[in-house]
């Protein structure tokens, strides 16, 4: 028996669709992730008008999903995946363009608050193994620039004795350090 | 010592211009068995078929070869002129030349050469070739009915008409089926029980037609023309001979709170009841687990005072009876899907989110509220009412991918009836498409929209919750750039898919039917057998086969009626030998079979049964299998996979299959 | 048995009167946890953000020492940490060169065979069984179970049986002699990792949250997840202004009003440390006849 | 000369046989190769008589019949298929080359497709040569064997 096998050309959608094993196509634009969405109110392109993007492949699509808001808000509740009619996993689908947007320097300048945020609290990980909570509060401060931000309540916090002002390490950061490094080195030294 | 013919035909010039067919006649008159060998410009025309039968005459042959065309176009034209030659007719065969040889190739040697292996290899199959005789098989002139809804009312009443007996089981109290539960009917809005209601009386009083309700299908054996059925009569607990249907009894019982079925549990009935006003046969049973009589031990009997023709039997008991029949119809029907199957949707848990059918009976006016659309909560009258298409269909996570083909146009018909008695509410239908594809649908869908002002959005619900008393729709519009739309409304009516019956399963192993992955009853083809299965003999009628609407499950229902009518239409029916044995020994052994059942497992047809081989004692030796001839259409699956070679197919069998190869190969 | 336990972050830090009201419930049981020796941080939801093998691998570095450890069942108490943890280990027990790629990383082997149970489970199987002797307290109340998304979703990882309508808790809370509430927004997500960069967002979610609570006359909500508390309990005055009405609901994590149930002293379980005082809920308890 | 392969085609009545049958009515040209043995289905295809054709020297075999939901009778060639998974692994085993048999689907409709299948088919085989090594093999054990491949 011959079974023939197909082959596309490599587009944006293929790749995404290679990267995290989704197939765009499953969605049938019921829109039932939309309505559930959390935080539908606040995106600039609807749930499922992202996968419909990368479904029509119209000229500049990439650049139109890599650059949108709703990547960076979307808080990977999966309230869409767990109603989804056609099980696609729309999580997944949005923490791969982010991480895409990233990479290719799309963020939206809307999502430089979050964006910093992320980071900071990578970059505490990666000093201490844990978060520090009032080092990721100082990092937080100083890559939004929100200084004036009452980001974590912080005077309140430490009068009922929640914030430790000295970071809890693991026994070994040079061990959590290497696997940061590992991976940054293993993507061609892009993080 | 077989004495073979061959005859060459030349087919005008369609053969003869690229095989050189004196060359291969006279091969072929030297092989081994061969007594007689000659070509012939039409061998199918009167003269050549004449000369095929004078030389069967003349040179006593013993078995034919027709080396012409393809013998799916002539091989009956041959075999018949071999029978009128006085050999049987299964000692003809064909060497297909034309197609497989003349036609596709050019004129060569290595052309002439594939015609004579043609030739040759039928030669070998011929000699080992044996009579075979048309099957008869008697027909039982009487049709069984499963299933007392539209579509097996409407089976029923042809075959009936036609002059046939017919046999109908139907499970519940009374037939009628979902239709009569409906209110008005799309696309006509025409009212379901005025249409419905007659064709049941018809049914009750039809001198051909014996109805048997409260009553299912036990067992079913034998095959087309003579099906054995074993039907299995609840106990009623009413002698149907005196019950005069006067309905006392069910007025004074005293169990009232029993949720009533026809109503879709938004009513209660009594213990013993009859389902509905217009039900037929009009009749009560006592429905035991909830009659005080049986769970108290005795008490009450109020129905038995109270009856004035005496006919309350507590005693009854199940009974059984046996019939045969010669064609079954199954028209089983449908099932929704229930409660439990849409938590985000909180379906089973808010009273006011409710399914079709329950709709249907808030706008029947023999329903509950007598024909108003109120809220099951508080009695009151929805302002806003939001239906939900493909609740549970076209869902692979919920696993029914398929549509269910009727909602979208009861939705449309639901949001119809809700505007015409409240013009003032507001209708909102969320759907992904419209799926209105019959005659007068879409006009239908249209005026629902354009006239009456429904207002449908594209998009599905994520999630219905309660709040102050309203149902918030959390929903979307996908033609507006997906903007999500939250609706506060009084009541949701969900169109839940349509699935298959619940016992659908077990009738279909009792009938030995197939049933796709859904349970719905397989055709024996999607497009040109639709109405039969793949045993000879069973027809599928509505929404038992796959989700239907009215005109459909009734033209269905008429399409098998005359299959069944077409059944009966000889006193016996003729099958092609063509079937499957299983081989026979001397005592000791009496078979190789060694009752392995391999064959069984993967028969299509469900054709081998077991049989007990016993010495003249009557002690049994051992179990073999043996074929209903009856049910095997020849597929020749079972010969293939026995392992000792006891089961054989007539016509294609292991010795004539073997031969062939080996003539093929070896010149 | 041995039972491990993963903190996490925030219970060494912002939450961290849930750890010690975990411990102080399972010491009145009898139960002792052992902590995954140098467990480090699960990633949270900024690692799956930025960059999703980095978000693998730490939860994997964790699960790899507890096997080292020896340990079959591991507590995580924080939902952020126990999506990324029972992630991960779905993930990797699912793909055999993602578990090669991730082992490459962390320079650990992994079964990833370990038990991740969630407080409310840890309460079912290794609590419940003795509870019932400690129990000296009814919580007469009502309260509003608040579960959120990461112990509902996605299906495949879901601590719950029923994602739409979770009862885990519910139960628990029945033991404590509350009365758990049917409410709508059980599993509603409270905007977890934009807290600090979306405070306006956040404030939006839970205000949804508190709200409906409040309309349906729960006196406390209940939650399993120090993140959900951050959100529901430490940024109302943030949602004070979005919903533009003051609601005083208290919230408490689940050890805790377990741990009221059973006599133990409110300071003990940290109740003094929430935003939102908590007296109303310490005020209706009822000693329970002997 | 060239070698020119012998190859058996084991066909369905319903399907393939009609397929080659519609080549013949639309003058399809194809190679000379290839001669069809008939059978009610390709359920009824036992593959020891596959064997008994390499050993009677064929060079190359076709077995083809309905597509996967067109079979005449619903499931046999579903049987086939099964059996055919099992059986080439076995064959596989010994070190028989799996290619000299070409399973196929072709509907009463696909004469075109016939035509390209004996094509191609005859091509494969006649680069391959005359199979020479099927002599060398003990098949004998597969008859054995079969009787629990069948089972499976
Ligand atoms: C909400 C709703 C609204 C609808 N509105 C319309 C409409 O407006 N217009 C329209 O054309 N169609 C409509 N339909 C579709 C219509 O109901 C079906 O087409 C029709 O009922 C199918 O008839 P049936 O006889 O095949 O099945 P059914 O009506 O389901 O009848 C099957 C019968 O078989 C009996 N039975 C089942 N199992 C057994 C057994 N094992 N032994 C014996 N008896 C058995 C059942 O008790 C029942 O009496 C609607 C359907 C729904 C759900
Ligand atoms: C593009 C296209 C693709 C399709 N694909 C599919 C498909 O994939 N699957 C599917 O199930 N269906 C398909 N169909 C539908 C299918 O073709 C029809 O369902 C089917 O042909 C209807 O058959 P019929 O016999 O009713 O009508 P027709 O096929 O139209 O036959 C009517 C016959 O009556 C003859 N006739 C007409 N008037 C007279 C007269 N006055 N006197 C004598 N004879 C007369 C005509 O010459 C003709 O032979 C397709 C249709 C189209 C247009
Ligand atoms: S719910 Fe699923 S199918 Fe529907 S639009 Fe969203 S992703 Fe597509
Ligand atoms: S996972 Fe993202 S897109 Fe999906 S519902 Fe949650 S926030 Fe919206
Ligand atoms: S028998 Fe067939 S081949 Fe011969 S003349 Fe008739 S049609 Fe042609
Ligand atoms: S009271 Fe007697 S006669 Fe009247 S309906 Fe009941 S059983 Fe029949
Ligand atoms: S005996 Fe049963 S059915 Fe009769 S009246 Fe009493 S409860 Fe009703
Ligand atoms: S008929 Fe309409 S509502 Fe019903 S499943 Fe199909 S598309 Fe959905
Ligand atoms: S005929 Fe063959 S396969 Fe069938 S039971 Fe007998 S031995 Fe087994
Ligand atoms: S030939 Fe086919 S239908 Fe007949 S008994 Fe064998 S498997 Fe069944």
């Amino acid at each position: 028996m011959h079974e023939s096998t197909h082959h596309h050309a490599e587009t944006f959608k293929s790749k995404v669709e290679e990267a995290i094993g989704v197939t765009v196509s499953h969605c049938y634009q019921c829109g039932k992730c939309t309505a559930g969405c959390p935080l539908n109110e606040e995106m600039d392109i609807m749930p499922n008008q992202l996968l419909r993007i990368l479904q029509a492949e119209m000229p500049g699509y990439e650049e139109k999903i890599l650059s949108s808001l709703s990547i960076w808000l979307c808080l990977a509740c999966d309230t869409c995946y767990s109603r989804c009619p056609q099980e696609v996993l729309l999580s997944k689908v949005m923490d791969y363009l982010r991480q895409e947007s990233l990479r290719q320097n799309k963020v939206n300048p809307k999502a430089k608050d979050i964006l910093s945020f992320h980071k900071a609290f990578l970059n505490s990980v990666k000093m201490n193994g844990k978060l520090h909570e009032v080092g990721l509060t100082i990092d937080y401060k100083l890559r939004s620039l929100n200084l004036m931000q009452d980001v974590m309540l912080a005077p309140s916090m430490a009068a009922k004795g929640k914030l430790a002002i000295f970071p809890h390490q693991v026994q070994n950061t040079k061990e959590i350090a290497k696997i940061f490094k590992k991976i940054t080195d293993s993507e061609g030294g892009k993080q | 010592m077989a004495r073979i013919g061959v005859f060459i035909c030349h087919c005008g010039e369609n053969i003869s211009a690229t095989v050189d067919v004196a060359k291969v006649a006279e091969k072929a008159g030297k092989l081994s068995g061969v007594a007689f060998s000659v070509d012939y410009k039409y061998m199918c025309s009167d003269p050549g078929q004449t000369l095929i039968i004078e030389a069967i005459k003349e040179h006593k042959l013993t078995g034919i070869v027709v080396a012409a065309c393809s013998p799916r176009m002539h091989e009956g034209t041959f075999r018949k002129a071999a029978e009128k030659a006085g050999i049987n007719p299964y000692f003809c065969e064909m060497a297909n030349i034309r197609e497989h040889v003349s036609w596709v190739h050019p004129k060569s040697d290595a052309t002439t050469q594939k015609a004579l292996d043609i030739v040759r290899t039928m030669v070998a199959k011929v000699k080992k070739n044996a009579a075979l005789f048309p099957i008869k098989v008697p027909v039982t002139k009487t049709a069984l009915v499963i299933g007392g809804g539209i579509a097996g009312i409407q089976a029923a009443l042809d075959i009936a008409n036609a002059g046939h007996q017919v046999i109908m089981v139907e499970k519940k109290p009374s037939i009628g089926g979902h239709m009569s539960q409906l209110s008005e009917t799309f696309p006509t809005l025409d009212c379901s029980q005025c249409i419905m209601t007659p064709r049941m009386v018809e049914v009750a009083q039809h001198p051909n037609i014996t109805l048997h309700t409260y009553a299912e299908v036990e067992s079913v054996s034998g095959f087309v023309g003579n099906f054995d059925v074993k039907i299995k009569m609840k106990a009623k607990s009413v002698d149907y001979k005196k019950c005069t249907g006067c309905g006392a009894c069910w007025q004074k019982c005293p169990s009232k709170k029993i949720p009533d079925e026809f109503n879709e549990g938004m009513g209660f009935r009594t213990a013993i009841y009859s389902p509905f006003p217009q039900a037929v046969p009009n009749k009560p049973v006592i429905d035991r687990p909830n009659c005080t009589y049986f769970t108290k031990g005795g008490k009450c009997g109020l129905c038995k005072k109270v009856c004035p023709a005496d006919a309350i039997n507590y005693d009854a008991v199940d009974e059984f009876i046996d019939v045969k029949v010669g064609a079954i119809i199954t028209a089983t029907g449908f099932d929704l899907k229930h409660a439990d199957f849409f938590p985000e949707y909180g379906y089973g848990k808010f009273k006011d989110v409710i399914d079709g059918m329950q709709f249907e009976r808030l706008a029947s006016a023999s329903g509950p509220t007598a024909g108003e659309i109120r809220r099951p909560s508080d009695g009151k009258v929805p302002e806003k009412i939001v239906f939900v298409a493909c609740a549970g269909s076209r869902d692979k996570a919920k696993g029914i991918e398929y549509c269910s083909k009727i909602c979208c146009m009861y939705t449309a018909k639901h949001a119809m009836l809700y505007k015409h008695k409240n013009h003032e509410g507001k209708a909102y239908v969320f759907y992904m498409d419209i799926r209105a594809a019959g005659k007068d649908y879409d006009e239908f869908v249209r005026r629902a929209i354009e006239e009456d002002e429904v207002q449908y959005i594209r998009g599905r619900v994520s999630r219905i919750y309660e709040k102050n008393g309203k149902l918030i729709v959390k929903g979307v519009d996908t033609l507006m750039n997906g903007e999500p739309v939250d609706i506060e409304a009084d009541m949701v009516v969900l169109a839940t898919a349509v699935v298959a019956n619940i016992e659908a399963e077990s009738l279909a192993q009792k009938l030995h039917i197939s049933y796709n992955k859904h349970k719905f009853f397989a055709e024996a083809h999607p497009k040109l057998k639709p109405v039969e299965t793949n045993t000879a003999g069973i027809m599928l009628a509505g929404a038992c086969q796959s989700a239907k609407d009215i005109p459909e499950s009734v033209s269905q229902a008429s399409a098998s009626a005359s299959k069944a009518i077409g059944l009966f239409s000889s006193n016996e029916l003729t099958r092609e030998p063509i079937v499957a044995v299983v081989n026979r020994q001397a005592p000791p052994n009496f078979t190789s079979c060694t009752g392995c059942l391999l064959c069984q497992e993967v028969c299509p047809y469900h054709a081998i049964e077991t049989e007990d081989i016993k010495d003249r004692g009557g002690n049994l030796i051992k179990r073999a299998a043996r074929v209903n001839a009856g049910l095997c259409q020849g597929c020749g699956t079972c010969v293939a996979m026995c392992r000792n070679k006891s089961i054989d197919l007539q016509g294609f069998s292991n010795d004539q299959m073997l031969s062939e190869v080996m003539a093929l190969l070896n010149a | 048995m041995r039972i491990g336990y993963y903190p996490g972050c925030s219970l060494e830090g912002s939450s961290k009167e849930y750890n010690d009201s975990l411990f102080a419930v399972a010491e009145k049981c009898g139960v002792t946890l052992e902590v995954i020796k140098d467990w480090s941080c699960c990633g949270a939801s900024a690692a799956h953000n930025l960059n999703h093998d980095l978000a693998l691998a730490l939860p994997a570095r964790t699960l790899a020492l507890a096997e080292k450890q020896g340990l079959e069942d591991i507590v995580v108490p924080c939902a952020a940490c126990y999506s990324r943890i029972a992630g991960t280990k779905n993930e990797i027990s699912n793909n055999i060169a993602v578990k090669a790629k991730i082992e490459g990383y962390i320079d650990l082997k992994l079964t990833a065979d370990v038990k991740i149970l969630t407080v409310f489970e840890f309460l079912q199987k290794y609590i419940f069984p003795t509870v019932d002797q400690h129990i000296v307290n009814k919580l007469n109340q009502k309260a509003a179970c608040y579960y959120g998304c990461l112990y509902t979703r996605p299906k495949e990882i879901a601590a719950v049986e029923q994602i739409e309508n979770p009862m885990e808790m519910d139960e628990v809370m029945a033991k404590a002699g509350a009365t758990p509430i049917d409410w709508a927004f059980k599993t509603e997500c409270c905007g977890a990792g934009l807290s600090v960069s979306r405070t306006d967002i956040v404030a939006k979610l839970s205000g949804k949250i508190i709200e409906d609570a409040a309309d349906r006359g729960a006196e406390s909500i209940v939650v399993a997840c120090p993140m959900c508390h951050m959100n529901l309990d430490m940024r109302r005055p943030e949602i004070k202004k979005q919903l533009k009405k003051d609601i005083n609901i208290p919230v408490l994590f689940i050890t805790q009003a377990l741990g009221l149930s059973m006599g133990i002293p409110a300071d003990k379980l940290g109740l003094n440390k929430h935003y939102v005082p908590t007296d109303k809920v310490v005020n209706c308890i009822v000693k329970m006849e002997a | 000369m060239d070698f020119e392969p012998k190859i058996v085609a084991f066909v369905c009545n319903w399907c393939t046989y009609a397929g080659a049958d519609l080549a013949g009515t639309s003058r399809t040209k194809y190679a000379t190769n290839v001669s069809i043995i008939r059978f009610p289905c390709t359920g009824r295809i036992d593959f020891m008589l596959l064997m008994k054709a390499f050993e009677n020297g064929a060079d190359g075999i076709i077995v083809s019949g309905c597509h996967p939901n067109d079979c005449h009778y619903t499931s046999g060639n579903f049987h086939a298929r099964r059996r055919w998974i099992v059986f080439r692994s076995l064959l596989d085993f010994m070190g028989f080359d799996t290619d000299r048999i070409t399973f196929s689907w072709v509907s009463a409709a696909e004469g075109t497709k016939w035509a390209g299948l004996v094509d191609e088919t005859t091509e494969k085989i006649r680069e391959k040569g005359p199979f020479t090594e099927f002599k060398k093999l003990d098949y004998s054990i597969l008859e054995k064997i079969e009787n629990d491949v069948v089972t499976e």
